[in-house]
């Protein structure tokens, strides 16, 4: 299928360009180079949140650059962790001189140039500390949780860990956060159709007519299960038990639960996709707090969807209702 | 190993993975995210243009340094930071040597060593480790000089990528996928292939005519 | 291809059912029927906003349900516009005893629906106003602008009208309005590839994999002109010389610019449209205020965007920028 | 007519749309958006539920406008104004009646009327008036009883299908497309040939039985 691009070479210097343009009000961009900053920092002497991520997912990340989230975000090529030294830009454009959490979503790639540029800005004298995200149930069994791979559930560490750095937290205070936000956290997603590469112009993957397939990955990654297409409540309630049974998630817990669409479902669906989740978790006798349905981690325009669920403290709750002013992440 | 056939290197680097694009591409896709392809032909076209445009008299080892960290700002990636390692390693055990082989041998295995700590892969997870790692030590088990080790090296790659094919994977993308991705060679293992293989026949060829 | 649901006909009661459990915060629903309303009403003696309209189009109308926006969404069946008795419900509910303008995006059925909801009213003593919506210059010639049909550069009018309502206009100030704004409004459509009915399982049109169709309807009905697939920019640029030159747009003049995505156009590209625009209108002397970019009028999975230009006084530029809390819609 | 003739004509009506529910919505998806058929069938079934479900001893004009309203509440988008206009006008016009025939007639021509000043389309705009009128006029022109005149209005609006075709479309969604739907036939029309179909049959067979 075609793409409404230009040259794949130019794509991400143009979205980063065509996102400036219209939401110039709220970010820049580092003369130059692919990586998003606020337009007003943060004050001095907070603590700087950065990430940096293969492009092709928009919202995440580039969209959440702003008062309350993000401070810097450099965007690798589509689906291409961005080199060392572009993410060192990032966390120096982030640090306002208290140092800076740089949040890392778990993936062969990130890990590794994350890393680099961690020791890069360290050599620097920059004060950074990595967060390592992981929340796919589907990349490894229960018990290797840290070999677990980054899904739309890290979405509450950057809103909660956001919220926590505006009100002047430390770095250690907020990488502790962030763990705990992490390890309450589970994501299981559900593919239906492929989305097209930007890169081949072709489809990610090949998937039969009437399968969807369970554990599927942020970059088009296949899955683990296939199931036969039926009515969407079946579908949520199989993904839910995984869900539920793998933190575990208990009667009286409290979560924040978010259901995400890969790009190619419909909101339509996702309203009706987190209808049967919450059934479920009335059902349980878990109660969702301020829920969260849209497109905001997205796989270009895969069809699919996935749930994640974070059981959450007060602290927790309070940061994630907390005002935040970035296009694309709202209170 | 001189400067000259060092920049000759990345040049004929820059024109084999830009053949290969398409096709690293493909592997990628089949177990991936498709992007291998385009991120080493990225990678190695800023290679060979940062390797030519060194100013001075550089030596070998400051050409495959300043490619090493071309690599390392254009791929990104999980394959940017490992063959940007690669060559960064190589590089510097050339640093000052007259004899390029133990050299070289030294900067392999410094590389694996630090490939794997970076990836914290190990042979058999169905990464270029499984096509690396047999090529070092075939490298490095080699008597003769840089031109038959080369040679055993792009052989034993080759059979490297070939055994891949039948693992299933630990590390990487391709561990997520169906089956591990069994039956698919690991397109980081054909990398390394090409790449011995380019640098095989480029110092073989620059042998016969001087 | 497959489609997330349970059954074709609980579609629309369960998709308000997911949307009331995720966003209860914000919205109600007539108890049995398929209204959705402000979980706290405006406040008495203010003006209300209602509108009906078919759903599979999510975010809007229901979405926009919230203060700053609307009052009352009537929803009827994907793509069909709600009975007038439902209609009358929204409507009776969007009354706070100063009147409700209902809008009406110019499609036969919702014109048909709605006027006959509006006589219904009227015989109850409902003081109601319809608002005609119309915005999309493929649909009739410059010179029948009355003819065209609504597009998504209705969206102007739901943000605006619906700010100004929220300061206590009065119904005609309120409809004066919208017919400014209306009138100042300009869309056009282009469609990349089809959407999945919901009600067919079936593409909604067919397209060749290397054509752009121009001039594409909000329910997928096919355009008026068809260019080959080429850089985004030349489509772009032969938009937005249809764009200007209907209104005209021209030089010294301040617009608000929209790009909207019909629902499998991803972010990304969506964003390099913008840049697009942006350089357009940059070129052209048109000042652009405060964009929009993303996807709030959608056709269920089509592929394709619109770009929406709607020339602002201070007024419209105020009230455009007025604080709103509804799900999908943000300030 | 009655009361019970109008009953089972509602619930013929209901079982002929839900057979033909694919048919109008294919036909609707060719130009249109599809949802003809589905709202067709929608309306009808819940007018027959309406219309069995009348209290006390209804007469004809009671099951006719009770069966329009359920049509204006339960179809939606352009066609539920439209077809539950035609009932609630023939309902309207059976009030008091013995003769159905003339009561019907009138009951069209009002129905005409309310139509064309609803949706603001003439004949020739390729809608359903290009059935409903031609169906309209050829019923009122018919000298004989309510049967013949039956058969004549379901000739016509068959014809006025077929006509309709070939016309460009100047109303509804399909005057948008390319081509403005030249070829196909209006999926509104194809329900009004439906409608005098039905009710044409059932009103023969009624007339053979007493
Ligand atoms: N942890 C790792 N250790 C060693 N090699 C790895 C590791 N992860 C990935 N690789 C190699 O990287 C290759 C993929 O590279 P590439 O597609 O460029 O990066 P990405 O996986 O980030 O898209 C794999 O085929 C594999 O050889
Ligand atoms: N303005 C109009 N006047 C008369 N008939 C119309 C008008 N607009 C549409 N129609 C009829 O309605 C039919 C379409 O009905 P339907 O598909 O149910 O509604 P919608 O167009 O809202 O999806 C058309 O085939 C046509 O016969
Ligand atoms: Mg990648
Ligand atoms: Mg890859
Ligand atoms: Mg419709
Ligand atoms: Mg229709």
């Amino acid at each position: 299928m075609k793409k409404l691009i230009n040259r794949p070479e130019a794509m991400v210097d143009e979205l980063i360009d065509g996102y400036l343009a219209a939401y110039g009000d709220y970010v820049g961009r580092l003369e130059g180079r692919r990586v998003v900053v606020r337009s007003t920092p943060k004050a001095e002497g907070k603590v700087g949140l950065a990430i940096g991520n293969g492009s092709g997912h928009e919202p995440i990340a580039v969209g959440w650059v702003g008062e309350g989230m993000l401070d810097a975000n450099a965007l690798g090529e589509v689906f291409t962790a961005p080199p060392p030294d572009l993410i060192l830009d990032a966390l120096r454009a982030a640090d306002r001189g208290a140092g800076v959490v740089l949040l890392i979503s778990q993936h062969a790639g990130d890990v590794m140039n994350g890393e680099i540029a961690v020791e890069l800005a360290r050599a620097e004298g920059l004060n950074v500390e990595p967060l390592l995200m992981y929340d796919d149930i589907a990349s490894a069994p229960k018990g290797s949780e840290h070999e677990r791979r980054g899904a739309p559930g890290t979405t509450f560490i950057y809103k909660i860990v956001g919220a926590l750095a505006e009100e002047g937290a430390s770095l250690g205070e907020l990488t502790r956060l962030g763990k705990r936000v992490r390890d309450n956290t589970r994501t299981l997603a559900a593919a239906v159709a492929p989305g097209i590469s930007p890169l081949t112009g072709e489809p990610m993957f090949s998937l039969p007519a009437d399968e969807v397939f369970l554990g599927m990955g942020v970059h088009g990654e296949p899955g683990f299960r296939r199931l036969k297409v039926g009515p969407v409540d079946g579908i949520v309630t199989a993904m839910m038990d995984g869900l539920l049974e793998d933190l575990p998630f208990t009667e009286g817990d409290e979560v924040l639960a978010f259901v995400n669409g890969a790009g190619g479902t419909t909101l339509m669906e996702l309203f009706i996709v987190y209808r049967a989740v919450a059934a479920v978790l009335e059902a349980q006798g878990i109660r969702a707090h301020r829920p969260l349905v849209g497109e905001y981690v997205t796989t270009q325009e895969m069809a699919g969807f996935s749930i994640s669920l974070c059981r959450a403290d007060d602290e927790m709750k309070r940061l994630w209702d907390a005002p935040v002013a970035v296009p694309f992440f709202h209170r | 190993m001189t400067a000259n056939e060092a920049q000759t290197l990345f040049e004929q680097l820059a024109t084999a993975f830009a053949e290969a694009e398409e096709r690293l591409g493909s592997l990628d896709a089949a177990v991936g995210d498709g992007d291998h392809g385009v991120g080493m032909a990225r990678g190695f076209a800023a290679a060979a243009l940062a390797a030519s445009q060194l100013p001075g008299d550089p030596d070998a080892s400051e050409v495959v340094q300043v490619a090493g960290r071309a690599l390392m700002s254009a791929i990104g990636g999980a394959s940017g930071p490992l063959f940007a390692t690669l060559f960064l390693e190589v590089g510097k055990a050339l640093e000052g040597v007259d004899d390029p082989k133990p050299a070289v041998a030294a900067g392999l295995a410094n590389a694996v060593e630090r490939i794997q700590r970076l990836g914290k892969a190990a042979p058999g997870d169905k990464t270029m480790l499984d096509a690396l790692v047999p090529a070092a030590e075939a490298f490095t088990a080699t008597a003769g000089d840089l031109t038959s080790a080369l040679l055993a090296a792009r052989e034993a790659a080759q059979q490297g990528v070939e055994a891949s094919a039948e693992l299933p994977a630990k590390r990487g993308r391709a561990r997520y996928v169906e089956g591990a991705g069994v039956g698919h060679p690991d397109p980081g293992a054909v990398s390394i292939a090409l790449l011995f293989d380019t640098w095989s026949a480029l110092h073989s060829a620059t042998e016969r005519e001087s």
